[in-house]
């Protein structure tokens, strides 16, 4: 995930225009309240809320894989938006590079 | 130089524990580097530990370059203001200085 | 869009994200273990749910390697060797490799 | 076509070292330009120059050595990655003068602007591993 990140904020230091975008359970990631200490781990969730900095505010939840969660935006570390699976499809489409984790 | 006795440092000259660190220590780290720490060397380093303290992450040079051009404006994040300040690298000397990990990119 | 996965539908999503994803004009290419999703068997139905108008491929080398033959794969299942791989990163954008 | 490659899991454990080096050829006879593979995740340890396979395996390492001399494909690790997982043990790349001791031949280290160059320069981004 760290080394995932790093990609990302790499990117939106090379000038490029970034599309966060979080499905299946990927999800997760986004989970508020990590508490990755407790398993000694760096808690590298925190790195979300500096994405803002960073100038990436395009971030976006799909709304099927919410649901099928059952979880709600306000569960979430950061402010994102919710799209649809056929919404997000349609802006990957448009992507120069598409990466996955 | 007696500020920095029983002060475990790793191979580097960084600390190796934060909660060792103090404003005498980092005037005396950077001291024994052949720098007085002035006001616009503390901003950077206040900075360089408050993005610390949010994210727990170590930004490479390019990042805390953005990272400052976006918190503390444009003139602090060009390469000529950061290096008048810390001349041996930037990224490197405002993270020893804030009793940081020394970040990967700078090994 | 081309979808390049790699792993069996048993260990990962991947391919059921896509199937749901894929729409007319994209391409799924199975490499390594996902090509065992190639199989047509009476349990694996997840190909079968797949858009007619997506096309589904699976690595040529990366079938024989684990002794699957062609017959036993979904008669929609299009075979391709390394060459045509690379033809079809070089026909769709972007690619996408799914994990 | 510019097509460039990122290989994120090690070799032998996962065949994605395979099947990028299968790619590259096809890639390379039907005129296509590699202009880079970055090596990241684990996939750095597809540079471990002492890397010692059993003698009838393929040896994967050897592979990319061979691939950049031939054709000159550029061969990039990522510094990183490289020393979370201890690819660059400090002491012996010191002694041993510098960090390029530790590769094999053909790679070299680098951050990851190179994979951000890569990726705008390139036509195409094919990413192998997990």
């Amino acid at each position: 995930m760290q080394e995932f990140l790093d990609i990302v904020l790499m990117a939106s230091a090379f000038d490029q225009r970034v599309v966060l975008v979080f499905e299946g359970d990927g999800i997760y990631a986004l989970m508020k309240d990590q508490q990755a200490e407790v398993l000694d781990l760096k808690d590298n969730s925190l790195i979300f809320n500096a994405l803002s900095i960073y100038d990436i505010n395009d971030i976006s939840v799909e709304k099927e894989s919410m649901q099928a969660r059952s979880i709600s935006v306000d569960q979430l570390l950061i402010p994102v938006i919710t799209s649809s699976r056929h919404e997000l499809k349609q802006r990957l489409q448009l992507a120069d590079q598409v990466f996955s984790l | 130089m007696a500020a920095l006795s029983g002060i475990e440092r790793n191979e580097y000259g960084f600390l190796k524990k934060r909660s060792q660190w103090s404003e005498a220590i980092a005037e005396a780290l950077a001291l024994s580097d052949g720098l007085v720490l002035t006001a616009a060397h503390w901003e950077i380093i206040c900075f360089m530990q408050g993005y610390y303290d949010d994210y727990k992450h170590q930004p490479n040079a390019r990042l805390f370059a953005k990272a400052i051009k976006n918190t503390l404006g444009e003139e602090k994040a060009s390469s000529i203001y950061l290096y008048t300040l810390f001349p041996d690298g930037p990224l490197k000397y405002a993270n020893k200085y804030a009793g940081l990990p020394i970040p990967p990119s700078c090994i | 869009m081309l979808y390049i996965i790699n792993k069996n539908p048993s260990q990962s999503l991947a391919l059921k994200n896509c199937v749901d994803q894929a729409i007319a004009g994209d391409a799924i290419l199975l490499i390594e273990n996902a090509v065992y999703a190639a199989i047509n068997t009476a349990q694996s139905t997840l190909l079968q749910s797949l858009d007619d108008q997506v096309s589904v491929y699976a690595l040529t080398p990366d079938l024989q390697a684990r002794g699957i033959g062609l017959n036993q794969c979904y008669a929609r299942i299009e075979p391709v060797d390394y060459a045509g791989f690379v033809m079809l990163v070089t026909e769709h954008q972007p690619v996408r490799s799914c994990f | 076509m510019k097509i460039s490659l990122q290989i994120n899991a090690s070799p032998y454990q996962h065949q994605a070292a395979d099947s990028a080096w299968h790619f590259i050829q096809a890639a390379i006879l039907s005129g296509h330009d590699i202009c880079r593979v970055f090596f990241y995740h684990d996939g750095v340890f597809n540079a471990l120059r002492d890397s010692r396979p059993p003698g009838d395996e393929r040896d994967v390492v050897k592979r990319w050595s061979e691939l950049h001399a031939k054709h000159g494909v550029d061969l990039v690790v990522c510094v990183s990655s490289a020393q979370r997982r201890g690819l660059l043990e400090q002491t012996v790349a010191k002694k041993l003068g510098g960090y390029q001791s530790a590769l094999a031949d053909g790679f070299r280290i680098a951050g990851l602007g190179l994979l951000m160059e890569a990726l705008i320069d390139a036509d195409r981004h094919i990413t192998f591993g997990d």
